[in-house]
């Protein structure tokens, strides 16, 4: 247990003082991620993004933010009252709750809980019932439909998450985040779980509805799914909710798959290079959500559910049946990273003949075509 | 009366009856002509297609031999739309279009003004659902036996103003520029 | 605001004592043709009369705070301008030009957003027809406060070509009131942003107290 | 393709109104779906939401200031409008067109299909559910074809560039040059689509074998265009009744299998290729000349009692003016055949069975215009 920061002794005042510094740090992190992702996606479109507000546009996510504050609050007349207004905090809440386990660096997490990779996953579903209540309580067609997809897709991919954290915890020995990431110092766990790794990218751009799988929030058919009605501050809540995720998401990812603070040479090099590390390595996995969202179009909902029960669930299964198979025989790791990548040849195969075709041949008819009626 | 060609015993002398009478030969009025043979028509040389008159009492029956005739299979119906004559009633215009063959006519039928009554074509082809149903609510004509004759660009309780009728007046501009600025109104050159 | 014709400084001076009473313009009132509307149409036409907010932060933060607060807010409202996303015809088209990489209104912080509900500007792009206008109405309710409305292109100013038809409704501002109005038809891409910089003008002015005051 | 659900447990359908305002209604266009879980059971498409009269107002217009109104009744191919409306009026007053007139005006009626068809997979790339990127793509090509006109006409969108006997004013000097270079941008940009969408796994899996229509049910609806070539109908009118100079230059017309979302997008992929194979060809041929008639007679007026239905192949289909003189300089009836009407009518055709979803993209491909639809 790391004694108090700032040599505080009482257990209850120095994890206030750390959830302070986690709610301070995470309004600058998401007002920056959502400027740096409008910029991204800009750069994507060969357009310049924000650079009117503030130097170099620096200040358009605190213009945004103060606008939504001076917006007016409005509810639907017939929305049913207590559901619309405490569906934002159902979604905003649990995101922060699953801060606490979160190893940012060396001592710096909250609190280190034993159980922590199980603790972050049960939080984290938590926020389905916010929107569910969201697309119920704003008495729109849109948002109804918008809550029962984000159920759907939530509860369809909670379980390729859950099982992928479950086999990379079984080759790390421990659900506690600070010993897999002190696990990691010699070799990072991505290397002995390739396939774990694929399928937690697809799970969880599904988890935070992101392209492809924004289907509840899709623009083009429900626009904006459950926020439908929302305005204002209580968006502004959605909005950070979905940030934040985000941002809870890469940190996990570099925690779980890329060795967080410890690899490589975290140990030696101290505080600073931590930092570093961790930083770089949540930066990709953000960079890869932007990117995906700039090019690829939306699945529809019953190709996303048959995706993940047809073909990441039995995936999944078989890695744990592989891991437990190698780890209690005591065989070598290096054959978890041969089964791994096979799983990933096996998943591009499923993925690949299932759609795609040779390239269409459309018949070119000549002048004197006969005419096919 | 069908015009078989040859020239009414008239009293004009033969050249200005020759071209008078003109015979279609290079359009295709003869298979129109033998295709529709129990009904009465009366051709009249279009700029660019021959246009065919066909009285309002047998015009579904005529529109379907012309679809169904092995011979000239005008399956696909261009355009349906009519014109207003003011006096002389509203003329609906079938324009048809022979895939195979690649032949066109426009089948034309003249209602009179007071009672603008006729048999819908939707039992001949499906595209003239919408078409007639816009004729329908621009012109006042009532196509008996449309599966939904509602309106399709007018609102739904504005069944009695007819837009496209010569006699429905164009709309007065309510504010002009001009007042803004002081003048009066048909000061300037506001015929 | 639109300009109400010579009411402020129409007084005449006392002072000096006037040779001949000084003829007091009175206002040209210009004679507005009724539009024929039909019955059923009327009570779907009505206009909505714009009504100013209740800025509860300035009930709450002192005298000497609202100053201060007044800039902030109206900057941060300025520089984070969402349109909706509602075209009407070809003016759409030059909307939708201006959002895309060529001339790029994301630059000004001013993204398209699907939902009334977080929008602050209605971009009024093209012809409002009579069987358009309770759907335009609708959208402008739903729309929380500040909100503005921009007209753009000379159909939705007055009609445009089309003003001779009676299906067509001759301006936006029958039904809605119109902050900035492009001329154009269709307006240019440079016209639309101009709108936008004029808009975030009038925001700045409207500020103070007798501004809109939301 | 849809499994029948248990009917033991009753389930209430909902009505959804995709509105007049709506990202994906291309305009105002507004449809009722009465929705089963996730499965359209019936559509009810409502149009007239931009219905401005612009026949009635050609009526009080004379011939010359009609063709303000057809660029603005088919705005984003302003051009083939333009070509229909202008023969008609050819037609009716036997005026004799140029050659260099003919030749130019067919280069820009390609060029306009280019930049109508760029329009088309910026929008249909956005239902389909890519954030933006497809439109900005398509905007990048389509500012080039945009100055060029601007340099031709002066005017983004609304061109009035065609007159009743032949152009309004000479091309710039350096026309050639300019469309080569339009031209190896337009390339650039149909091989970035085609990277973008057609390899793509989740696109092919979102549009193929959806909104299937059958060829019969094409033509009895009356479909026109690149939606009826997708069904497998050989129905091109530069092809089938060649207009301008189209008998002269060698073009195939695409034809797609089984007319489903896929191939209506795929064959206007292969369209925009063979549209920039025909500007290849009218450059070469292209010679100096005059481009309006000698004798222009000062003050147009038809002849008494003519009429004449034109139709062009536009990008969407079969644009068609019906025109009807009476005598006079204004027209008695100029009636505007709509391509997406009829394409329109097939829309609930396709959709009732699909998913929700489908429904937006069946209505986004195919391609329609909200003011050439109301006219």
């Amino acid at each position: 247990m790391s004694d108090g920061i700032f040599g505080v002794e009482n257990a209850w005042l120095d994890a206030a003082i750390r959830i302070q510094l986690i709610v301070g740090l995470m309004t600058v992190v998401v007002m920056g991620l959502i400027y740096l992702e409008r910029k991204i996606l800009a750069r994507f479109q060969q357009r310049l993004g924000p650079t009117r507000t503030g130097p170099a546009g620096l200040l358009q996510s605190v213009a945004d933010a103060l606008k939504l504050v001076g917006k007016e609050d409005l509810r639907p007349r017939n929305a049913d009252p207590w559901t619309f207004e405490l569906a934002p905090y159902l979604v905003f809440v649990p995101v922060f709750l699953g801060f606490v386990v979160v190893p940012f660096v060396a001592g710096w997490e909250v609190r280190v809980v034993e159980l922590g990779l199980i603790y972050f996953v049960s939080v984290s579903s938590l926020s389905i019932i916010g929107w569910i209540m969201a697309g119920w309580g704003s008495d729109n067609r849109y948002a109804m439909i918008g809550g029962m997809r984000a159920a759907a897709q939530a509860i369809s991919y909670e379980l390729p998450l859950v099982l992928a954290l479950i086999s990379v915890a079984m080759v790390a020995d421990s659900y506690n985040l600070e010993e897999i990431v002190q696990g990691q110092a010699a070799t990072p766990n991505i290397v002995w779980q390739p396939l774990v790794v694929v399928v937690f990218l697809i799970a969880g751009l599904a988890e935070l509805n992101r392209t492809p799988f924004d289907i509840p929030v899709g623009e083009s058919e429900v626009v904006g799914g459950p926020f439908v009605e929302y305005s204002g501050i209580r968006w502004s809540f959605f909005f950070l909710a979905e940030y934040a995720a985000l941002f809870i998401m890469s940190l996990i990812f570099a925690a779980v798959f890329l060795g967080g603070w410890a690899w490589p040479l975290g140990e030696e090099w101290g505080r600073g290079w931590q930092l570093v590390l961790v930083s770089v390595k949540a930066g990709t996995f953000m960079f890869f959500v932007f990117w995906v969202r700039a090019s690829v179009p939306r699945l529809r909902i019953d190709q996303l559910m048959s995706f993940s029960w047809k073909i990441l669930l039995p995936l999944m299964l078989v890695q744990v049946l592989i891991n437990g198979a190698v780890l209690v025989y005591g065989g070598s790791l290096w054959i978890l990273t041969i089964a791994g990548l096979v799983g990933v040849g096996v998943l591009a195969k499923l993925v690949g003949d299932a759609v795609s075709q040779p390239r269409p041949k459309v018949v070119a008819a000549s002048a004197e075509g006969e005419v096919a009626s | 009366m069908t015009t078989d060609g040859t020239t009414p015993a008239g009293d004009e002398s033969e050249a200005s009856v020759a071209e008078l009478v003109d015979t279609f030969e290079n359009t295709i009025w003869p298979s129109i002509d033998r295709v529709l043979a129990g009904v009465d028509v009366r051709p009249e040389r279009g700029v660019l297609d021959l246009i065919v008159h066909v009285p309002r009492a047998d015009v579904v029956r005529a529109l379907r031999m012309l679809k169904q005739g092995d011979e000239l299979q005008f399956n696909y119906l261009r355009s349906l739309t009519a014109v207003d004559n003011e006096a002389d009633g509203v003329d609906v215009v079938y324009h048809l279009y022979s895939i195979p063959k690649n032949i066109n006519v426009t089948v034309k039928v003249t209602l009179p003004a007071d009672d603008k009554v006729l048999e819908t074509a939707t039992t001949v082809w499906q595209a003239a659902n919408w078409l007639e149903r816009e004729t329908a609510e621009m012109f006042g004509i009532r196509f008996t036996g449309h599966p939904d004759p509602r309106t399709l660009l007018m609102p739904e309780d504005m069944t009695d103003v007819f837009p496209l009728l010569k006699s429905h007046p164009f709309a007065e501009i309510e504010l002009l520029q001009g007042e803004l600025l002081g003048h009066e109104r048909g000061a300037g050159g506001d015929e | 605001m639109a300009i109400t014709p010579g009411t402020a400084n129409a007084t005449p001076t006392e002072t000096t004592p006037p040779a001949v009473a000084p003829s007091v313009p009175e206002p040209f009132v210009p004679t507005r043709i009724m539009p024929t509307e039909h019955p059923s149409e009327i009570s779907r036409l009505t206009p909505i009369a714009p009504q100013p907010g209740k800025a509860l932060y300035r009930q709450v933060l002192p005298g000497i705070m609202q100053v201060p607060a007044d800039l902030l807010l109206a900057a941060s409202r300025k520089s984070s301008l969402w349109p909706m996303t509602f075209g009407l015809a070809c003016c759409a088209i030059e909307m939708i030009a201006t959002y895309m990489a060529h001339y790029d209104l994301d630059r000004f912080g001013i993204v398209p957003w699907p939902s009334p509900r977080q929008s602050d500007v209605m971009i009024v792009a093209g012809t409002v027809t009579k069987k358009m206008a309770p759907a335009v109405k609708l959208l402008y309710e739903q729309m929380p406060n500040p909100k503005w409305v921009i007209s753009m292109g000379a159909c939705a100013t007055n009609g445009g070509p089309y003003t001779r038809y009676d299906r067509v409704l001759q301006g936006v501002d029958k039904i809605v009131p119109v902050d900035v109005y492009v001329p154009g038809c269709p307006p240019r891409p440079e016209a639309l942003i101009d709108s936008f910089l004029a808009l975030q003008d009038q925001i700045m002015e409207e500020r103070s107290s007798e501004g809109r005051g939301v | 393709m849809v499994t029948e659900t248990a009917p033991e447990f009753e389930t209430q359908d909902l009505l959804i109104n995709v509105g007049p305002q709506h990202p994906s209604t291309h305009g105002v266009f507004r449809m009722v779906l009465e929705v089963d879980g996730e499965v359209v059971k019936e559509l009810v498409p409502h149009i007239g939401y931009l219905h401005r009269g612009a026949e009635k107002l050609c009526e009080n217009n004379d011939f010359r200031q009609g063709v303000g109104y057809m660029d603005r009744t088919e705005y984003l191919a302003a051009h083939n409008a333009e070509l229909s409306y202008v023969m008609a009026v050819e037609a009716l007053a036997e005026l004799e067109v140029p050659a260099r007139a003919q030749w130019i005006r067919m280069i820009l009626c390609e060029l306009n299909r280019l930049s109508s068809h760029f329009m088309f997979f910026g929008a249909f790339g956005v239902d389909v559910g890519v954030f933006g990127t497809p439109f900005v793509y398509a905007w990048r090509e389509r500012e080039t074809l945009i100055d060029l006109f601007e340099e031709i006409s002066g005017d983004r969108m609304m061109y009035a560039y065609f007159r009743a006997g032949g152009l309004a004013w000479e091309v710039p000097a350096n026309f050639k040059e300019r469309v080569h270079e339009v031209l190896k941008s337009s390339r650039q940009g149909v091989k970035d689509f085609d990277g973008l969408l057609t390899e793509n796994e989740i696109f092919i899996a979102r549009t193929k074998n959806v909104g299937i229509i059958s060829a019969e049910d094409a033509i009895e609806i009356g479909m026109s265009g690149s939606s009826l070539r997708a069904s497998g109908v050989n129905l091109d009118i530069r092809k089938t009744e060649p207009y301008l100079f189209y008998d002269q230059v060698e073009f195939d017309v695409p034809l797609g299998e089984n007319g489903d979302v896929f191939d209506r997008y795929y064959v206007r992929l292969q369209e925009m290729e063979q549209s920039m194979r025909i500007i290849e060809q009218c450059l070469e041929r292209l010679e100096d000349g005059p481009i309006m008639p000698e004798k222009m007679p000062r003050m147009l007026r038809l002849p008494e009692g003519q009429e004449v239905y034109i139709r062009t192949e536009a990008p969407r289909g079969e644009y068609g003016v019906y025109l009807v003189s009476k005598g006079g300089n204004k027209p008695w009836r100029l009636k505007v055949r709509s391509a997406c009407l009829s394409n329109l009518q097939a829309l609930r055709q396709m959709s009732v069975g699909q998913y929700v979803a489908d429904a937006i993209i069946i209505l986004g491909s195919i391609d329609i215009v909200l003011s050439e639809v109301d006219r």
